[in-house]
Order: C-alpha cells, then structure tokens, then sequence
C-alpha cells in the first residue's frame, strides 16, 4: 500500500453520530461481508490435506491416504472426493473399505475408478471458482 | 495407571500398549469456579482446589494454602522432545497450568501431511499421533494427580489443517491455534488454500469441542511498533471469529488471542488498557485469551516478569477466560523447564494478589479511556468497511493491508504483501465437482450425500469419529530417529540415579552462572566466559548482560555444561532426627521442669520465627510445659548469659537472621565463649536458630544444635529433652 | 571535582582533603514534575529527564527513551564498607534512585555518642562524620553526573539520636527516620529517654529541612499476621505526626513509612488497597513513602518482584511521594549491588508502565472498598482513644498495645511489652533546671536564654548551624579498622585492573549459579554444593531451593567464591570494524551497485529486525542506495540461494533467531554448502544476523560475516562494500 | 494484654453516625492529646545526648562533647545544661569557649563551676517530672 496519513478524523466523521451499539453492528456486518465469499469459496472447494482428512476418518493411515490423494489427483479425481473414489471402487467390486483403499494404494484398480468417473472430475485450479 | 507423587514418571510405561490407548474425554474443560476460603482469606475470583501442587513460597506464612485463580492457566511447551515435554508438563500443572500448549517443530507448518513416530524437532515437537497419543496418557495421568482437568493443545495451522484437525478430534486434544490468516502472513502458506482448509478443519475442531484460539497476536510480535497495530488486531480476529461462525463453530469455542500492545518504557497500560476494554466490547460473547507481549521482551528476565504482571493487570481490570504465560527466558534462549514453572507462579500469583480488583476500581469510561476505546473502535470498524469495500480479503492481502505500521488509517507502506498466485500450496485447491462425496461425519461444505443418508458415514460402516477402533496407529517410521535411540544413551544414568543438571533434556549439563564484574560491558562479557571456562566449564555462552554503570561494571549471566555427574551414593545427607512425640516430652518436662531464656541477638528485630518456636498458640515450646523468659529483641549475648544465671535456666535459645559478616557465626561463638568463662558451659544447652543457620553451622560455632527454616516447636523441644538425658546419661545423674 | 562516565570513581580523590568538604546544600528535594514526551509517547507522571541514565533493556525499541517516573525512588545500601557503597550509589543513581538510605551498622542504636572513622560496619555501616562526609561528597559528583538532586538520608534513631540529627544537619544528610516508637518497641530503649531525646532531634532535623520518615512499617515486618495490624499502623503513624508537629516540624517534611501489609497467596489487593486509601484520607496533608513488603518475602527474586509490583500498583491507585524498593535477595541474604539496581529498575518500570492509570480506573468508594476503608478508619480511631483513655502513651505500652496480632479491637495478648523503668537508656533522663540554658540554635524546650538574646547562639558567637567552620571533623581513632586497611590488600588488584566477580565488596568473588537436578529436594540441594565444589568453587552455599515436582526436579540457587582473578592482559577481544561513512558507501555503491536478497530463514516470524537492517526509513541498506530484495519470513534457504542465481546478487542476508538444536548453525552451513553445491559460492558474499549471532559463529559456520543485537545498518552496509572491495582486489578485479 | 474478642461491632456504635471530616477530627484529637504529655516531658527534660548535641553545635568534637557530658552527670549538672556549664565557666574564667571546654575535658575547672552552680542542680531521675 501506498503511504497515507492519519486521516482518522475525516474518516470518523461517518461514525461520529453512532452508538457503541451501532458502531459494533456496522464491524460485524462488514466483517461478514468480507468472510462470506471466503466461505462460499470453502464450501466450493476442496484440497489434498482435506482429501487426506477424509480418509484418515475412513480408517486409512496416514501413509495410505497421502498415496491415495496423490494418485486421485494425478487423475484429476480430488474434485470427487478421494472417499468417494475409496467408497465407489469397493462397491464397484464387493470389497471392504479398507482392502478397497489398500488395493488402490498398491495402484491397482484405477482404470476401474476412471470408469466408475467417466466424467473425470474437475482439473487443478489456481484460484477461487468465481475468478476462473 | 497412576502417578506416585514421590516417583518420577515412567516414560517406559507411559509408551507401553499406546496401540491400545484412548483418551478418557474430548473437548475443553474450564476451571470449575469456587469462590471461597482458604486459611484466612475469602477468594473472589478462584476456581477448585488442586488435590496435589506447589504453592507460592510465602504461602508457609499463610498455612500453605494455594489458591487457584478463577482463569485456566497456559504453559507453552517447546523441549523439542516430547519426552521431556511431559516432565515439564508434570512440574507444570503442579503449579497451576491446566492448559499445556506444545509448539511444533520448525518446518512441520509446510509439512503437507501428517508426520508419525517421534522424530525430535526443533524448537517443538513433531505433532504426531504417537506423540499426541503418549502425551494424552500423560496428562490423563497428571490431572489425576492434580486433580484438576488438564488442556492439552497444538496447532491446526499450515499446510495440513484438516488432516492435523482430525487426529486431534481422534487423540483427544482439546484445543488448537487455527487462524488462516496466520498462514497467509506468517507462514506464507497460499490464501486459497488456507481459507478451504480452515473451513473443514474447523468444523472438525467443532465436533470434538475443541477451544479455538486464533493467530492475531501474531501481529503483535510482528509489527514494527506493535502499539499502532490495534485497529488491525481488531480485524483479524474479526476475521477469523466470523469465519469460523460461519463454518459451525459455536462463539462459546471461538477463543481471541490477545496481547497488550506495549510495554515499557512505553506508558502501558494507558496504550494497552483502552485497546482491552474496546476489544472485550467488540468481541462480546467470545472467549479471550489474555497472552503476555512478547514483542518487548529482552534477556532480562526480571523485566519480563514486570511486564507480565502488568499483562496480568490488564487481565484483572478487563477479563480473561484464559491467561497465557511467557516464560521470562523467551528473550534469551528456547525456554528452560523451569522457566516455565517461573512464569506460571507469576501469573498464579499475580491473578490472586489481584484478586477482586474489579471490585475495587472502576473503569473511568468517562475520560480519556472511554475517547480510546471509541476511537480504537471507529479505526477497525473504518479498517473493516475499507477491506469490504476495496475487493474483499484476498485483494487486500496481495495490497499490502496487514501488519502495516501505520496507526490506521494511517498508512506506511510497509505490510506483509502476499500473492493470490503463490505461497506453499498455490495451485492445489480443486472445485468439487457436483458429485462430490465424502462419506464421513463433520465435514463442511458441498457434499453430494445420497438422498437419505442418516449419519454420512453411514455409508462405509461408520467413520473413526464414530467409532474410534477405526483409527489407524503408526508407531515408528524412522529407526534412528525416535525416542528408544534417544532414551537408550541414557538408560544406565537414569537407572543409577546418577545426578546432572538440565534446562531442556534429561541430562543436558545446562546451569546458568550470574556474576558481577566491575568492568565495562565488553570486558566483562569475555572475562564472565574466561571465569566460566577456568572453572571447567564447556561452552560458556553470555545469555544476558546489563550496565550497572558504564565504568562501574556489568552483571553478566551466561549458561555452560557441567561436564561430569554426581553419584547419589557419594553424597552424604545428614539424616533428619525424628522427633520424640508430644507426650514423651511432656511427660519428661513434668518429671523434670526445663527452663529456657531466649531472644534474637546483635540487631535482629526478626522476632517472629523465634515466637513462633516458643508461642503456647503456635505450638512452641510452652506448649510442652517447657518454660521460656524471652528476653526480647537485639539482645545482648551477655545479657543473655546473666539470665541463664540468675534464673538457674537449663538452656539458651537464640536466633539471629542477619549473615553479613558472619555475625551470626561471631553471635554464636560469642555466647559459647562467655558460658565457658562464666563456668556455666556444661550445664547449658545452647541452642541457635534462624533462616541462614544451619545444624552444621551452630555446632562448628560452640551451639550444641542449631535450626534453619521450617523448624517447628517439637524439633526444638524434642532436641532439649533428648540432649540433657543424653547429658545426665554420661554424667551418671 | 567532577565524574567522567568512563571511569571509576576514584576513592582516593573523595578521602582527599575531607577535612574542609563541606555539603553544597541542605534539605529535602523532590522531583521535578515533568508531564512531557518522551520519543513517540506522552506522559503524565513523569519527571525531569536525566543527564546520564541506564534504560529499560526494552527502551532499545522505543528509541532509547528513559522516562522518569514522577515520585522521588529510594534505594537502601548496607554493605558494610561505605567504600563500596558509595560505588553502589553510582550505579543505583544511574537507574534513578534519588533516595540514597544508608543502613546502619548493627549496634549503632545502642551506642551512647558519636562513632568517629570508617570501621567496618555488619549489615550496614557505622554512620560516622568522615563515613557521611565522603558519601555526601561523591554524592555531589554523582548527582552532577546524573543531572538530578540525590537525597542523602540514614537514621536518627537508638539512643544518640539529638548528636546524630547535629551530624546530619552539619553534613547534608537530607532525610532521616525518626520515630521514638521505634526506638521503644524494637530497639528496647527507654521509652522517656526515646521521646525525650526524640524531640530535640526533630527540631533539628527540622531547622535543616530534613525529610522526615516514621518506622510504622516495622509493625508489619514483626506482627506475625501482618494484614491484622491495619489500625494499630494508623497510630503509630498519628503519634509520630502528632509529636512531630507539636515539636515545630511542618507537615510536609513529615513522610509515613507504610507498607501495603500483606502479599500474596493473600488476596493482596482485596486488604492492601482498602489500607492505603484509608491512610491517604487519614493522613492528609502529610508525605507517603510507599515502602514495599517484606514481611513476606522468601528466597524467591521472582516472588518478590512480582510483588513489588503488586506493591506498585497501590502506588499508583492511590499516591506516593516517594516509592521504596528493597532487593529481590533480601529474603536470602544481606543484598548485593546488582539486586539494588533490580529493585529500583523494577520500581522504574512498573511506576512508568502504569503511568496515568488512575485516570483510567477510578476507585470504587461505594462498594465494598470504601466500607473496609471506613472500618479501617473507624478501629484506628478506637484505638487510639483506648490509648487516651488508658492513661496514656507509655502505660499503653507497658501494658502491650502495640504488635498484638489480633485485628484491633480483638487482642491477642502477644503484643510487645516495654517496662518504662527498663530498656537501654533508662535512668538517663534530667529534668531541666530553672536555670538550664543551651546556647545554641534548633534547640527544643525549655531554655532559659537572657532577655534580649537574639539567636541563642549569640551567646558563644555562633553555633555550628550557624557558622560550619566551627564543625570539628575527626580522620579515624582507630588505626586497624578504617578505610585505608580495607583499601590496601586490593591496591595492586585495582591498578592492574584484574577481574574478579563482586557482589558486596569489591573483589569478594561471589556468584551465584542456577541449576535444574532432577531429583528430590533435599538430594539436589547436596548435589548442587558438590557440583559446584568439584568446579572448584569456594564456599558453596544454597540461597534458594524450589520443588519443580517432589519427584521430578528441584531448582537450586547457589552462591559461592571464584577463588581466582582474570587478568584482563590475557583477554582478547575482538575490535569492533569502524563503519565507513555514510558518504563513503553511497559513492561506492553508486560507482559499482550492490543487490542483495533478504529473508529470515527457517520456522522465524521475527522479522522486525532484518527489516530495520533494510528499510530505508530506518536507516537501512536501501538508504545507501543498496537494492534490497526481501523474500519474506521463514523462507527455506534453496529458496534464497535460486533468487540470488535468478537475479544475480552479490550477496544473501539471512536473519535467523531460533538456538534450539543449534538451528541457526545449521541454517548458515547448509546456505554456504548450498552456495558452493551451485559454484556461487565466490560471487556471493553470506551475511547473517540475529540476536544470538555473533561474527565469530557466523564465520565458524561458513558465512563471511555476523551480525548480532545492536547493528545498524551502517554496519552491514560498510562490511558489504569492504569486502566485495577486498575479494575485487584480491581476484586483481 | 489480656485476649479480647473483636468486639468492633459493638464499639463502633459510637462512631457510626460520623461523617468522614467528623471520624477524622476525632482522631487527631486523640492523637494530639495522647502526644501533648509526651512533648511536655520533652520540653522539661534533658539527657546526656542532648546535651551532648548541644556541645558539637557549640564545636567541640564528639570525644569533648562526651567527657564533659560524663563530668556534667557525675556531679549532677546536666539539668543546668552542659553548654551552659561551659559558658558560665568560659565566662567565669575569661577563656574562649572552646578553651574553657578543653579545660572542663582535662578534668580541671570543675570545682568552679561546682561554686557558679551553688544549688546543684537536679539529680537523675528515672521517669517523667511529674510522676517523681
């Protein structure tokens, strides 16, 4: 930013009539204005580390769910959801969560996932969903 | 498993069966709020009682009480070995912390994952589940001790937020640092990436009830004159209260992280009391977090200290849900074990010292307070309004709006400037496609559930949330990096007992040495190290000097190792007599009555131990039916002696305090002289006593027993009865 | 005579020609008041600047500012030797005492007359005419050299009081405590002779406009519950007001001694607050000197600095002319010379961190403060018409008002008893006769002066009030035991200026060492004397233990003797480079420019100071016309190493602050390996700085230079243009 | 003396009507009258410091001051003031002040001054006046 000086008191002469009350009404509504597109952005999103979250809660080792979040995303698959790839293949082929998830790290049965996603799901981004 | 107070804690045992362990409960706990006595005072702002701790050094004049403050107390925890860090954690919370913050390694913010085992870390642990999962038991373990609902927390931050928020709500951790604008500025993490992460590490945070504290005292330590960042301080936590409200997070859970700006030389609290109250009423229904400045904080440790306590008094004329300490080292070193106590019993002991102060005093809002705080109020609210309407968050990041030094709306052009485009982790953020799924409970944001779907993770069978068995445990990845290697070297010296000083690790070597040198300043920072060097010590380092005068000379303090141990089997402790019981004295004083003359000697006015060893109503020694002729203050040994005399006592009692010069050796020597002169040495018992004396000291003066600190009524008497039967023993009486 | 701050005081000069020194004024002096700026901030309660000063450590971010706090600060000197007092003075003057108490050596109560010479003194020293005429005279020097009055100020107590009050009128002592009941209840002396001789010494005491302190506070150092000793306080103070008053002495020279009366884990504030405003209502119209507590201080410096501060805090909630500080190691020994300086810079800091408070908090006189403050009153007033009632002073205190430890009206039956026919003294006193005539001026009672004499000194052509030439000053009476023994033995030692740590007297050689053993208390307190034996220290001695765990570790402090000296012949120092000018590196620059890429490396957010080496605004590289690309905060060191390549630097500044685990080694090495791995490791000059850098680490480490604590960024800038200078002329470039 | 119990409440019964100014008056009459028979003992009373106090301000040595102030007492003077027994003598005698005492220090002289005091002046005595 450029240099600027203390122009508080032309500034404050907006606030100058206010109440506490609605001078703390008027922080609050502009600071939910600003976190609102920041939220819908999050909402919108997701992220390796979220993916990895995912399936840690699904029973994976750390270890597993990196390898299974690298090889989704490789595919362009994340935008899926890496526990829905899990899910998917295991129902795709009968087997449990867990030995799904295993076979998937051994990078098997991929050619099955891209099938089951024909679409092939979103490509990386750069930046939030309104902006591309 | 339970702690033996008398023992040291078992890190073999804490690590056996840890596959199996679980945490007892989730969530933060707060104190439980007690206003109530302790000895002769009522409390007004204290919580329950602790079963086990250790109270303020003058609290032996207070019948040893140790009364709580009503706000959890923080200890931030940083060995770099977690094994060493649940040491410390004991020796915390017998002081007062139930809130046990531990740093993390250096490097483990960029980490884009979760790390396993127990690497040691740079100053901070390796968070990891095996680590979080050891420590929990500890603490489980500790808080038994203690009695009190211990807090155990890390951070949420970097790079694998989500990831670092599930193993915390799965191990039992119950409170975490997540703030992504701290990784936008402070960690150069991408902004994209941080704001997704944090949504869902959040709204994981909320479904174990973790605390969440936020990062906007970052700025603080930040900013180049920390005292203008106020406006900006009040913004950054807005941000980050509204966007994790909005994400799920009740307010109750949402936790500000406060500093007071300045300090002095600075004129403090007038800078730092407004800034209080105007964020305490901006930020209403939130939790605060009182932490200490650390901006200002140099090597001394005494000037920490002050500082701290006027942190603490900002916390008692506002409020503080929790009060965070500093240890007063921060400035000097990676903070020392006991520094932490250091820092722990300041708070404890400044919070109850102010006890009720709110009562007391009133906030003069009428003044020049109230003009503060409305215009620190008006500058955020400017400050927000400026950020919304310039392009939102992001585009005021990439312009440089934070941690700038200007007063806002002053500007000088000198923020942190971050690039939407780059930072670690640019380019990962993905959009969910509109069949995403994520099978499992509390995740936030679009997820494609089939319709009718109870809990989400009814579609795989249950989530680890849910079903905790699910969770998957990693004991060690590296073989050389762990903590058996690291114990191993150590194994004999623990189990010999063998004795070396440490600050940080078992068996560092570290003490620290204080001296004054009367030469100038860079003299004596090379003298101190050749003294320290001389004396065998390795690697001397100066950790703090202070001019006392620039020709006059200067107090040095610096830290070096102690290279060699001490075995205990080599040490000598002089055994403690055991006391006879109150009625064998009793009855041998009726059988046989026992005079005393007593008094404290050369100028001593300190005539409270020596009445307390003889008061009936102290338990002294008229209480036994031993008779006493207290002669008074500043009493001359001769005169002393002439009461012997005349009054045919049996025994002299004296108490001297002052140790200049020796004068309480040259008192005692003096009255054993006169007594042999007078004649009257072997029918006396002489006895001295006082906080610098020592039984040693008394005999090599000519004393027949001498009694330092903490001696009561029944040691001394116990000692007179024993002593003449002895004497009449070898006389044949 | 005047001090050059560079070098020592030179004892020798001050004994020179004593004989005919006299002091330059007499009489009290209180501060300047000064509400004034100091840097970026305005103060309100603060004092006339000083010439020469130690700051705060932390006013190294506030341009160095050294506010003065508004209420004159007292230091209390008791080594013994008033040689090494007098240097004591220096360094106490220098962080702004103006209050110089001198404590007196034991027994000088009890001594009938006058001591002559400079023997030495115990816990404190004889106060002798030669003792305050050198004192006085360095004094004068010091206060020159400070720019600031200093107040002189010991005791007219015991039983020479009137000779004393003489000596001190005749040598420009500028304060004194007076109070006979001092004299009564802890000096055992007479109660009439005390009184008697009490009055005599006020009035002349008076005639010099001396500032005059009462010994109330002794009530709380001796009661055993202090907090109950409020009323009886308020008496002691009234007598001594009142006597004093009735003897001539005007009001504003009359200063209470008080002491907030409890600490904590007491509700400190809850008692001391109620107390102090009571008092100020009281006592209106007289002078405060707000003492601190000691009653409960214990071996902790940390205990008892954080309540000083607590102390402190009543100061400023309510008034203080003149703010007490007493050593941090008072509970552990008889204080050293750096301790005075720690309790006055605490006082300092606290006083001018809380500056303006109470325009800030306001005290809440309808609550429950202003009912404890009406009670207080209310029981004093009991009290004291109890005493009147009960015929009087003396029978009060034959009959043992006074030191009682209940909570007035309740008694206890323990209070101090005095026989008025008993006591040091007793029997001395002499009705005066019609005829009695004292041909002097300032004296008080009865005096049968011929009609028509103008000053009573008229009558034998002036008294030494009047004419100082009359004053007969005495060298020494005893040839062993004076100043100029003590100095011989170290003559040598001081002109060969070798180095040996002090802390009392000069070449004493105590230190004290710090250290953490991870065992029980009693085990680590033997340990710790046998660790600091076998480093072949003299004289161990433990000054303070306490538990960190019962198990897991003991804090041990431990004094002990060097038993050797350093001679500074032997010490290399390494020169500090001279800093080109500014003139000189801007037309280097210009002729051939110079680019440099910046970061703090590793896990360090502490960019403040990196940033000041930089910013042009602080007069860093950029204002030499050096271009400087900043990366940023913990920016890993490939990272700088590919911007250097990509933009073609000449040289990498690194900052770096972290010491766990040696990181900020490690960082430096691994930057010089990187440099060397890319072969342009020639091209590039390493720089790295941080607090815990020094040049010589630095270089161990690969780097070309170091930076640490205190550089400029003149300082790098004329290092970066030396040496690229050096490395072109050494290359033939 | 004797245990009491606190019994403020009862005492203050007195007392608790009174305005602040009225509470304070009280209490510095009670403290002046406690001090007044006090001040009166000072006024009619002297002792060997006192004197001796006298003998520095008229510039003689803390050694002189002692030996005539111990000369005085022995021989019951020190009611008539040891300045005084110096001036009288001085006077007496024609000599300088100073003179005159080292003449009185020398133990020479005191039967002079024994005939210029012929009353004799008081004798110690070990309480106030008016208790005698």
């Amino acid at each position: 930013m450029i240099q600027r000086p203390d122009d508080f008191a032309k500034r404050r002469a907006l606030l100058a009539g206010l109440t506490e009350e609605q001078l703390k009404e008027r922080f609050w509504s502009a600071a939910f204005s600003v976190v609102a597109p920041l939220v819908e952005l999050a909402r919108q999103h997701t992220s390796p580390s979220i993916e990895r979250s995912v399936l840690l809660r699904m029973g994976f080792s750390s270890i597993e769910a990196k390898t299974i979040v690298e090889l989704c995303a490789e595919r362009g698959l994340l935008g899926k959801g890496a526990g829905h790839v899990v899910l998917k293949y295991a129902e795709a082929r009968g087997l449990s969560i867990k030995a799904a998830g295993e076979e998937l790290c051994s990078k098997k049965g991929w050619n099955v996932v891209q099938d089951l996603f024909k679409k092939g799901g979103g490509v990386l981004d750069t930046g939030p969903k309104k902006e591309d | 498993m339970t702690l033996d107070p008398r023992k040291k804690i078992d890190i073999e045992e804490v690590l056996t069966d840890l596959e199996h362990y679980r945490p007892r409960r989730k969530g933060w706990r707060w104190r439980e709020a007690d206003g109530r006595k302790e000895g002769a005072f009522e409390y007004r702002q204290a919580s329950k009682r602790l079963k086990n701790s250790v109270p303020l050094p003058a609290a032996r004049h207070f019948g040893g009480i140790d009364p709580q403050p009503d706000c959890v107390i923080t200890t931030e925890i940083a060995s770099g070995r977690f094994e060493d860090d649940i040491r410390r954690m004991r020796m915390a919370a017998w002081h007062g912390a139930d809130h046990i913050m531990v740093i993390r390694t250096a490097g483990q913010s960029h980490y884009d994952g979760l790390i396993e085992g127990t690497p040691e870390g740079v100053g901070g642990v390796p968070i990891s589940r095996k680590q979080l999962r050891a420590t929990r038991k500890a603490l489980d373990m500790i808080e038994d001790e203690v009695g009190r609902p211990i807090n155990f927390h890390s951070y949420v931050s970097g790079v694998a937020g989500p990831e670092i928020a599930v193993l915390f709500a799965e191990e039992g951790v119950n409170g975490a640092h997540q703030d992504p604008q701290y990784n936008v500025l402070y960690r150069n993490v991408n902004m994209y990436r941080s704001f997704v992460d944090a949504a869902v590490a959040k709204a994981i945070m909320a479904s174990a009830g973790m605390l969440q504290i936020d990062g906007a005292h970052n700025a603080n330590a930040t900013a180049r004159e920390a005292f203008k960042v106020m406006p900006e301080l009040m913004v950054q936590h807005a941000i980050n209260c509204a966007f994790s409200e909005s994400v799920g997070m009740p307010k109750d859970s949402i936790c500000l992280s406060t500093v007071p700006p300045t300090a002095p030389p600075a004129p403090a609290l007038w800078l730092d009391l407004p800034y209080a109250v105007a964020l305490r009423k901006m930020f209403e229904g939130y939790r605060f977090r009182a932490q200490e400045n650390t901006r200002y904080i140099e090597s001394d440790a005494r000037e920490a200290t002050v500082t701290h306590v006027l942190n603490l008094l900002v916390s008692r004329l506002t409020s503080a849900h929790i009060q965070s300490t500093i240890t007063p080292d921060e400035g000097r070193n990676v903070p020392w074990h006991y520094n932490n106590v250091a820092a722990i019993q300041t708070a404890k002991q400044a919070l109850v010292g102010m006890d009720g102060l709110s009562e007391l005093v009133k906030l003069a809002e009428e003044g020049p307070l109230g003009e503060k705080v409305r215009e620190l109020m008006e500058r955020a609210v400017l400050f927000m309004e400026e950020i919304r309407d310039s392009g939102g968050y992001f585009e005021a990041v990439s312009r440089g709006f934070f941690v700038d030094s200007g007063f806002y709306p002053e500007r000088n052009g000198d923020g942190i400037v971050r690039d939407p485009k780059g930072g670690v982790g640019h380019g990962t953020i993905v959009p969910r496609d509109a069949d995403y799924l994520a099978p499992v409970c509390h995740h936030f944001g679009y997820n494609a559930l089939p319709d009718g779907t109870g809990r989400p993770c009814d579609l795989i069978g249950g989530c680890t949330l849910c079903d905790p068995s699910k969770i998957v445990y990693i004991d060690e990845l590296d073989e050389q990096d762990n903590v058996r290697t690291r114990l191993e070297p150590f194994r004999e010296h623990r189990q010999r007992g063998l004795i070396r000083p440490e600050v940080q690790w078992y068996g560092d070597g570290m003490i620290s040495m204080t001296m004054f040198l009367p030469v100038s300043e860079n003299l004596a920072e090379y003298a101190a190290v050749a003294i320290a060097e001389r004396l065998g010590l390795l690697d001397p380092e100066v950790i703090h000097k202070a001019v006392m005068h620039p020709a006059e000379g200067t107090l040095i303090e610096l830290k070096a190792m102690v290279p060699f141990d001490i075995d205990p089997e080599s040490i000598k402790i002089p055994e403690k007599p055991k006391t006879l019981s109150e009625e064998e004295i009793r009855q041998a004083v009726s059988r046989r009555p026992l005079h005393a003359v007593a008094a404290t000697v050369g100028e001593d006015e300190h005539s409270v131990g020596m009445r307390e060893i003889i008061d009936i109503k102290h338990g002294g020694l008229e209480k036994f039916g031993i008779r006493v002729s207290y002669l008074g203050t500043s009493v001359p040994v001769e005169k002393l002696v002439d009461a012997a005399i005349e009054t045919d006592a049996d025994a002299i009692l004296i108490s001297t305090i002052i140790t200049h010069a020796d004068i309480h050796r040259k008192n005692m020597k003096r009255l054993h002289e006169l007594c042999v002169e007078k004649g009257i040495r072997d029918r006396l018992l002489l006895v001295s006593g006082g906080t610098q004396v020592t039984d040693d000291i008394a005999r090599e003066c000519g004393m027949d027993a001498g009694f330092g600190r903490g001696t009561k009524g029944i040691d001394v008497a116990s000692f007179l009865v024993r002593e003449r039967e002895a004497r009449s023993a070898n006389r044949g009486v």
